[in-house]
């Protein structure tokens, strides 16, 4: 029988393995594709909360509408992100995260 | 009138500047820097005479107390601040944009005001991620902004990736909170909270994550360690944004969050207060420490907004302060009420520094009271005042936080205040001594505009008047019965 | 009144002549010798004032604790009062000759009268804290005079020497006098102490008495005395005092300030008696001083050293006197006291005070003629240059050898029967011993500074000293001879014992004391050129000096010296800089978290969210409420 | 749902996952994050969450993979082959993800609702028709209730139209913040030449 | 408006008109004088009908915690403006060819050091004494007499020493205001305070341990053993008119505070044994072990830097007492020694000025050349080896007396030790003053340093202070009558 306990495992799972990703990953774009499989992993827990949470004998729509506007903000910080990567790069020459290691102390 | 309209308003003229400047590109960024000031100000003299109740349907989501009032006020000022302190930059500032284009430094921080006022009023978690994100995005945008220096976008690097993994571990602990209280507004999960059918575990975690992650907005040790770097990369105006505003916003959502978890009954509290105490210690410890060894002024700022900090985070471990007439809430309002104006100052006088083609090093601070008597004199006393020395708002602010530890019989988290203020000593008074001292000095004077001037006092006389007379202040704070109670 | 004019007016001319004496020049000279003047006319009428104990002038008035200036005035007093101004005044008159070339002459009234000043208080004290300020003011104005030629390194360090020993006694002087404050209830009025003493709650037979605190309340009385009378072992200040100039050894460190122990005892007196323990230890401590100064006497050839021992000898018999007349009362030999409380010690202070002054002035005139020259082998034959002076230091020698019918010979007398009475032999054979070695001494003095042939130049051509100086060498000498008898001695109120003549073995013993030490110095010295005997123990001073030296070394400065380098290493160590390096290491050790590098900030920030959920999640709820 | 089917829709997400954490190839590693998205669309769909499941594929697996591999290219970023693996945030990494999934899996256990599964926590549509507030203004969605389907993105619309209508304002506002931002950071300088 | 508002602002005012361009000598010795005046003026109208705490006024500054700038004086408090007044009107006049900072540093710490005196509000009390901090630490900085490196390695020692001390110190205020407050309102009044205390006295263990961290704060201020050696180097290191203010006044603040703070709301605090014997230890560390080391010291500016370390246990000892003779006779001798170290480290830093030395092995026979200087020299050294006749004996014998009026014939307590262990103080600071006095003015002049008497006016600031010593010596009761109704 699957739980509600089963979603909430694998989508810790999926964190973890997002935040393992950001942890270990150099180059700056597949630490941010890990961000977004972390943001990902939360929204299937919200999801999985949501359905198992009726209002009304019907999935929580509140949660189902953060979901969605996580997503949203997802793409926008993905934008963003992407345009200062790119911007790095053309400096830089290099997406790696020892690029950036000049402030520190 | 209500609130909203300002918090539209100021939006929406962000909006405009941008339509301006890509339409008509040769406008002059003083025209388009000083309609956002005049904007600001605007905002800033209507705010008291929007106290018309919101439109219903706004109700679920957005509540206007006096806390909530009093962050949004805050918001403006800081912005007005940044705003001026961006076309005082501007000279410097404008070598390291695209063309030598300031337009959006400008236009977002407006957007960033509405955010943070969003913030402010924020009932439930779906406001609070919705307006939070809309600040940290602009503020990826803004960090690395002077993007044709190398140490800016280092900062924005670095924001961006910490930032978006604090967004997801503050999500995952919403979802964890919703979970466990099957509701995203606040005032649901305090209720659910009160109920012992509650699941523990499950809410706690939900609540350690999402303190983790608000954390993170207010540099608490140990998500604090962006807060140097991109501090120091930041394009100063930014960075006094980030340091004061930014903090700011973070701490209402945080004191909203806690009223939930720490409200009459709340399974959790005794865990949340716990940490918020561990945390609040440690934010201290790290935020002073390290701070001792710095050279680069705007680095030792950024330390000491990590520090600062701790002392806020310790504030809100102090609830049911019952023997104050302040709340917890309240006290950190003051704190940051406290914290606004020196810390600006700091900025400010960095900002100047640049201005006139100096460095950001303490060294470069050598013999400044011999090249502007004026200016050292007003560092001096933002200085004193972050130090904590009293007759000054600084100290106010920190008397309110020993007292709350003391009343609560804190004494670890106390000795760890009492420590870090000592080491607060050594680095302040280090700036001050450089500005004092005037050996091997070559002294060419240094300019400082009228606005500057007249700017910088202002800010003085209130660090004094608050520092000896802080009590319309106060007042202000406990103005209405209804300020933040969660019951 | 007359008290307080005899008080005030130093203190004025004091302040006066000191502050202002650039402005005043030659005036203050003779403002200073004017106030000496007038008081001792005050004090004369003083001498038929009633018996009295007044305030004089307010100067702490606290709860119980009451220190004002008061004056306790009883024979005692008028009888020191008299010695003092008479000698003081008398002292002026000689220093006008004496320092008349000397560019500081202002400053050297100055402190002549500040020291007046302060002994008149002392003299006055009528409490136990006024005594102890005047005690130490004495000590100042001693200090000032003794180096009033601080350009010499020796004056220089004398007057510090002198200040320091006299301070160690203090040390002791005020301990007594807070003990005493404390068990009185904090009273320390003379006459209320007497009568604590005596019948109050402080006397033997009263419920809470403590012999150990009587005995330690007098010792530490007593160890004020023993500092400004210079008894052993804090006497060696004393002969370094003669620095100064020769009047000033006459005035201070002769006749009046070092004799103040005694008179302080005598009015404590009351205090010692209490304790046959403390009776003892002061008999004892003042006859060792009397033999050993004595014994050190005999072999110097400075004049003013002769005259300087021999003013230890003398003061060590006082003490003792002090002590063996507790003695005897302790043993119930009071008989004659009972009725009139006549003082052997006082009686001696009393003669010896007009002797010693005239020997001491006497010297002083024989090294203004000498041109400076102070060692008695470089003079010889001045009997023929200075006739005056050579008579009048002769009378005074007799008198201080006990030579029957001058003064000298009477007090002594009383000195050794009060020795004789306390019931201890030893005490009366060391004072005998003692009195002995002063003839010998003294003889040898004479012999070789007045008679024979001149030995050097200065000796050769010396003439006699101005008017101004032989007059009180005059005037010294007739009190010399005549103030043992009564018709001096009563209305000086001399407290002359009235058995004075009672003892034929004192008698004896005296007389044989004086004829063995004056023969054998006449058979020793007379007609030699140099010393013939050398005895260096004596000569040395018994090395008292260099053992304080090593003390003072090893004690003071290597004690500082390691105190002061645990203090650097360990206070400021543990207290600052232990501390500092700890939190600088916690400093530069948090800093190493922020190494700029992402993936070490993903890190912590991921290892945050793991520590600060297993601290709320699993352990805070385990820790309970 | 039939549990084999959760569990491979699981492996799937997970595996897909794995590949992006550990793949040397940013193509690579970009394609697995869009088929692990896939996967995780599916789970969506699993709980009852079709809006959602179709927006996770179009938003995600369509327009920000896209975004992805469209600047990978465009920076032509090699794979890492020629640098050497640093294993020490490799292991820190493994760790706090072991330690993570461990505590994540100790909460879930002692946790109640955990224990929740669709068969105790039915939908029961027809029943919500009644229970829906204001069905006079919704009748598609009442409607379609009492046929027995589930209206999920009317429902959703209706949530996010009527209660979070000034969210949605905001969320636009924020993406036009993104496209500022993106235009600011990444357009060309003009050469300095007037 | 009360006359003590006036007091205090005078010197205040006077510095913020000098950095203002106002001729600094004119106004400061303008100011300085009319304050002494004022000072006098009110301790004589206090003298006439001396009760309880006159010239009170109060001024809200927050309501809750309740802060008033409330100011009020009695005998002690009095006695002490009187200190501050004198030492600084000397303390000014004998600056000669200085720059402003002089001026102002010195109006700074003495407004600050009158207003910790004349203040009744814990608040104010604590935050006047740190104001009084930071020209301290400025000036040893950047005017001390040392090389660069070194004076700031003191001067840092000093600041974060006195920090440490006073943060420590602002926990036990915090303990204190929040045991006493009463009620459900904190306030910071003492007098509200005091009566607090009054009605229900804390249990005995209590005040034992508050009375000891209140005792640790302001025993760092006041240099007590061991948090003393930031106190020697500091002194002989700060510029003359600093070391004056400081060491002669400021530094009094601490026993002033235990004075005024500590005893009145703890009476059974400082007299529990541990307490008590702790202090005692303490004490004797300053006077036995400061004494030898002020013996070892070979340069005048050591020996009286020491020595001012040194006479603090012995006022400490008239506080362990605690008896009223104590007590005033602690008062009376803080009152003294500000005067005697002040009059000293004036004189000092004159012969550092014409020297460039103060090494003993290097000095001789200055009397010869400066006979006025030596006098004035003597007063001072003398007072401090509490000589009768100058302000210092006094107090001492006050304290000896005051600590022995428990005492039963044949029973000595600890303290009746500690009091014959502190007679032997007396005789070490003879050892030195008298060595010190006799290296410098005795002996010929034969090493070539010369050094002649300041001309008149430069002469009369010292005089003002023997003239004092010797006044206040010959009549302590002057003093003791404006202290009649206090303590």
């Amino acid at each position: 029988m699957i739980t509600l306990g089963h979603y909430l495992v694998v989508s810790g799972m999926l964190f973890a393995l997002g935040l393992a990703g950001v942890i270990a990953r150099r180059n700056i774009i597949i630490v941010y594709m890990c961000l977004e499989m972390m943001l990902s992993a939360a929204n299937l827990a919200l999801v999985g909360f949501s359905r198992f949470h009726l209002v009304n004998s019907l999935p929580d729509y509140t949660a189902q509408s953060l979901v969605f506007f996580t997503i949203t903000v997802a793409a926008a910080e993905v934008a963003v992100g992407l345009a200062i990567i790119v911007a790095l790069f053309r400096t830089k020459q290099s997406v790696d995260v020892e690029s950036v290691t000049k402030l520190q102390g | 009138m209500s609130v909203f309209t300002i918090e539209a308003g100021l939006a929406l003229l962000g909006l405009v500047l941008l339509l301006v400047e890509a339409f008509k590109p040769d406008i002059s960024r003083r025209t388009l820097g000083l309609t956002a000031i005049a904007g600001t100000a605007f905002a800033l003299v209507l705010l008291p005479f929007c106290g018309a109740p919101l439109p219903s349907f706004m109700q679920p989501w957005h509540q206007l107390d006096t806390l909530a009032l009093f962050y949004k006020g805050f918001a403006i000022v800081i912005t007005l601040l940044v705003l001026w302190l961006t076309l005082e930059c501007a000279p410097y500032l404008t070598r390291f944009t695209v063309d030598g284009k300031l337009a959006e430094m400008f236009s977002l921080p407006l957007i960033v005001c509405s955010g943070m006022m969003w913030m402010a009023s924020a009932r439930d978690l779906v406001t609070v991620f919705v307006a939070l994100e809309l600040v940290t995005v602009s503020f990826y945008v803004l960090v690395a902004f002077a993007r044709k220096s190398a140490f800016s976008l280092e900062a924005g690097v670095k924001y961006l990736i910490l930032g978006a993994l604090s967004t997801g571990i503050l999500v995952y602990g919403i979802a964890w909170i919703y979970g466990a209280t099957g509701t995203m507004s606040f005032e649901g999960i305090g209720k659910a909270l009160a109920n012992p059918a509650t699941s523990k575990s499950t809410a706690l975690f939900g609540a350690a994550l999402i303190l983790c992650g608000l954390g993170f907005k207010v540099a608490a040790a140990p998500f604090h360690m962006w807060v140097p770097d991109v501090y120091q990369g930041a394009p100063t105006p930014v960075t006094a944004f980030l340091s004061v505003g930014s903090k700011a916003a973070g701490f209402v959502v945080l004191t909203r969050a806690l009223e939930a978890f720490l409200a009459t009954g709340s399974i959790i509290s005794t865990e949340v207060q716990a940490f918020l105490l561990v945390i609040g210690s440690l934010t201290v410890l790290l935020g002073s420490l390290p701070a001792m060894f710095q050279t680069s002024v705007k680095r030792l700022l950024a330390y000491s907004s990590i520090s600062h900090a701790g002392y806020l985070l310790l504030a809100l471990a102090c609830s049911e302060t019952a023997r104050f007439e302040l709340s917890s809430g309240g006290i950190v309002a003051f704190y940051l009420a406290t914290y606004l104006p020196m810390t600006v100052l700091g900025f400010l006088g960095l900002g100047l520094m640049r201005a006139n083609g100096l460095g950001e090093d303490i060294k470069d601070f050598t013999g400044l009271a011999k090249r502007n008597p004026t200016l050292a004199l007003f560092m001096t006393i933002s200085f004193a005042s972050l130090a904590g020395l009293p007759l000054t708002a600084g100290f106010i602010g920190k008397l309110f936080v020993f007292l709350g530890l003391a009343d609560h019989g804190y004494w670890g988290a106390l000795s760890c205040a009492v420590i870090a203020a000592a080491a607060g000593f050594y680095y302040y008074f280090k700036t001050i001594l450089a500005m004092y001292t005037t050996e091997g000095v070559e002294t060419t004077a240094l300019t400082l505009s009228t606005a500057s001037k007249a700017v910088a006092g202002v800010l003085v006389l209130i660090i004094l008047i608050l520092g000896v007379y802080p009590k319309p202040l106060q007042k202000v704070l406990t103005a209405s019965p209804a300020v933040v109670s969660a019951k | 009144m007359h008290a307080s004019i005899i008080l005030l007016l130093p203190f004025f001319s004091a302040l006066l002549i000191l502050l202002g004496h650039r402005q005043l020049k030659g005036a203050s000279v003779l403002i200073s010798l004017g106030s000496s003047i007038i008081s001792f006319i005050a004090c004369l009428f003083f001498l038929a004032a009633d018996d009295d104990n007044r305030l004089l002038l307010p100067f702490i008035e606290v709860g119980t604790f009451n220190a004002g200036i008061d004056a306790l005035i009883d024979k005692q007093s008028r009888g020191m009062m008299f010695i003092v101004s008479f000698v003081g005044m008398l002292v002026h008159i000689f220093s006008l000759g004496y320092m008349k070339d000397d560019e500081a002459k202002p400053r050297f009234f100055g402190s002549l009268s500040l020291f007046m000043f302060s002994m008149t208080g002392i003299v006055l004290a009528g409490n136990l804290f006024m005594m102890f300020i005047f005690w130490e003011l004495v000590g100042l104005s001693s200090y000032l005079l003794i180096g009033h030629w601080y350009q010499k390194a020796s004056a220089a360090e004398a007057c510090k020497k002198a200040f320091l020993t006299n301070r160690i006694g203090d040390f002791g002087f005020m301990i007594g006098i807070l003990l005493l404050f404390g068990a009185n209830g904090g009273n320390v009025n003379l006459i209320d102490l007497e009568t604590a003493f005596t019948s109050g709650p402080l006397r033997p037979d009263a419920p809470g008495y403590s012999a150990g605190f009587t005995t330690a309340a007098a010792l530490c009385i007593f160890l004020g005395a023993v500092g400004k009378s210079a008894q052993f072992p804090l006497h060696v200040w004393l002969p370094d005092a003669m620095e100064g100039p020769t009047p000033v050894s006459a005035l201070i460190h002769a006749a009046t300030m070092v004799a103040a122990g005694v008179y302080m005892l005598v009015r404590v007196s009351f205090l010692v008696t209490a304790s046959p323990l403390a009776a003892e230890i002061i008999a004892g401590i003042g006859c060792g001083t009397a033999l050993l100064a004595a014994l050190m006497a005999t072999q110097q050839n400075d004049i003013k050293r002769v005259l300087a021992y021999s003013t230890l000898s003398q003061l060590g018999y006082m003490v003792m006197a002090v002590g063996a007349v507790a003695m005897a009362a302790q043993h119930g030999h009071q008989g004659a006291h009972a009725a009139d409380p006549g003082h052997p010690a006082m009686f001696h202070l009393y003669t010896h005070a007009f002797f010693k002054a005239m020997l001491f002035l006497g010297s002083g005139a024989v090294i203004y003629a000498c041109h400076h020259e102070q060692d008695i082998w470089k003079m010889g034959g001045l009997r023929k240059h200075m006739p005056v002076t050579f008579w009048t230091f002769a009378i005074g020698t007799a008198a201080l050898m006990g030579v029957p019918f001058l003064s000298g010979f009477w007090s002594k007398e009383a000195v050794l029967g009060a020795a004789y009475d306390s019931g201890c032999k030893v005490l009366f054979l060391a004072g005998a011993a003692t009195a002995a070695l002063t003839a010998f001494y003294m003889t040898r003095l004479l012999i070789v500074a007045f008679f024979g042939k001149p030995r050097t130049d200065s000796a050769h051509h010396a003439t006699e000293a101005p008017m101004v100086m032989i007059l009180p060498l005059a005037i010294l000498s007739i009190f010399s001879v005549l103030s043992g008898y009564d018709v001096l001695a009563a209305p000086l109120q001399a407290m002359k014992p009235p058995h004075v003549e009672g003892h034929q073995t004192v008698l004896f013993a005296s007389l044989a004391a004086l004829i063995l030490g004056a023969g054998a110095a006449i058979y020793l010295y007379r007609g030699k050129d140099k010393d013939p005997i050398s005895i260096k123990l004596f000569a040395n001073k018994f090395y008292f000096d260099e053992i304080y030296t090593v003390i003072v070394r090893v004690c003071q400065d290597g004690l500082a010296w390691i105190v002061t380098a645990l203090e650097r290493v360990f206070v400021d160590g543990i207290v600052a800089r232990l501390p500092a390096a700890i939190i600088a290491r916690l400093g530069a050790a948090t800093r190493m978290l922020q190494g700029g590098h992402l993936q070490g900030y993903t890190f912590l920030l991921g290892g945050g969210v793991i520590a600060v959920v297993y601290l709320v999640v699993f352990v805070l709820p385990r820790l309970g409420h | 749902m039939p549990p084999l089917l959760f569990y491979l829709l699981a492996l799937i997400t997970l595996g897909f996952g794995f590949m992006v954490v550990t793949g040397r190839n940013p193509v690579s590693c970009a394609l697995s994050l869009a088929a692990c998205f896939v996967g995780l669309a599916a789970l969506f769909l699993s709980l009852d969450a079709y809006f959602i499941g179709v927006i996770q594929i179009l938003v995600y697996a369509g327009a920000v993979m896209v975004l992805f591999l469209f600047i990978i290219m465009l920076l032509d970023i090699k794979a890492e082959e020629g640098k050497k693996l640093s294993f020490a945030p490799i292991i820190s990494g493994v760790l706090i993800a072991v330690l993570l999934v461990l505590q994540i899996i100790t909460v879930v256990s002692s946790s109640a609702i955990a224990k929740k599964s669709s068969t105790d926590t039915p939908l029961a549509l027809t029943e919500a028709a009644g229970k829906i507030g204001r069905a006079a203004a919704l009748p598609t969605i009442t409607n379609d209730l009492k046929e027995g389907t589930l209206p999920d993105a009317k429902l959703i619309g209706f949530t996010l139209f009527d209660q979070y209508g000034f969210h949605l304002q905001v969320v636009g506002l924020l993406l036009l913040v993104g496209t500022i931002g993106v235009v600011v950071l990444s357009k060309r300088e003009r050469s300095s030449a007037p | 408006m009360s006359v003590l508002e006036i007091i205090i602002a005078l010197p205040l005012l006077a510095a913020l008109a000098v950095w203002l361009g106002a001729p600094a000598r004119a106004a400061s010795l303008g100011a300085t004088f009319v304050n002494l005046a004022l000072v006098l003026y009110a301790s004589v109208q206090y003298a006439a009908k001396p009760a309880g705490l006159a010239f009170t006024n109060a001024r809200v500054v927050l309501e809750n915690p309740a802060i008033s700038f409330a100011v009020g004086a009695d005998g002690v408090s009095l006695t002490l403006a009187l200190l501050t007044s004198l030492v600084m009107l000397a303390a000014v006049w004998q600056i000669e060819d200085r720059p402003n900072i002089f001026y102002i540093s010195s109006l700074l710490i003495g407004g600050g050091a009158m207003g910790a005196f004349l203040t009744t509000d814990v608040f104010f009390i604590y935050a006047f004494h740190e104001l009084a901090l930071i020209p301290t630490f400025l000036m040893i900085a950047l005017h001390g007499r040392a090389d660069a490196a070194q004076r700031k390695a003191v001067a840092w020692k000093a600041t974060i020493y006195l920090g440490a001390g006073s943060l420590v110190l602002l926990a036990g205020l915090a303990w204190v205001v929040l045991e006493f407050s009463g009620g459900s309102k904190l306030t910071f009044d003492l007098e509200a305070l005091r009566n607090q205390a009054q009605l229900t006295p804390l249990p005995v263990a209590k005040q034992a341990q508050i009375f000891f961290v209140l005792l640790l704060g302001f025993g760092t201020l006041v240099s007590l053993f061991p948090f003393h050696s930031w106190a020697a180097p500091a002194y002989a290191t700060a510029p003359t008119p600093v070391a004056m203010l400081h060491s002669g006044v400021l530094k009094k603040f601490g026993l002033y505070g235990l004075i005024r703070i500590a005893l009145p709301l703890l009476p059974q605090g400082a007299q529990v044994e541990w307490v008590q014997n702790a202090l005692l230890l303490m004490l004797l560390g300053n006077i036995l072990v400061m004494g030898l080391v002020t013996i070892h010291a070979n340069r005048l500016d050591d020996t009286l830097a020491n020595s001012s370390v040194m006479h603090m246990g012995y006022i400490f000892l008239g506080l362990a007492a605690g008896t009223e003779i104590a007590l005033k006779g602690a008062v009376l001798l803080m009152f003294a020694h500000g005067v005697s170290i002040a009059l000293l480290f004036g004189l000092c830093g004159r012969m550092r000025n014409q020297l460039g030395t103060l090494e003993y092995n290097k000095l001789g026979g200055l009397a010869t050349h400066a006979p006025a200087f030596t006098v004035l020299f003597a007063f001072g050294a003398f007072a401090s080896i509490g000589l009768p006749g100058l302000a210092n004996f006094a107090g001492e014998v006050m304290v000896f007396a005051g600590s022995f009026t428990e005492f039963k014939a044949g029973e000595l307590s600890n303290l009746h030790w500690t009091v014959i262990l502190a007679l032997w103080g007396v005789v070490m600071s003879a050892v030195y003053m008298l060595r010190a006095y006799r290296n410098i003015f005795h002996g010929s002049a034969n090493t070539g340093l010369f050094m002649t008497d300041p001309v008149f006016s430069q002469r009369l600031p010292f005089i003002l202070l023997a003239a004092t010593l010797l006044v206040t010596g010959c009549c302590p009761w002057l003093l003791l009558n404006l202290m009649k109704s206090a303590l």
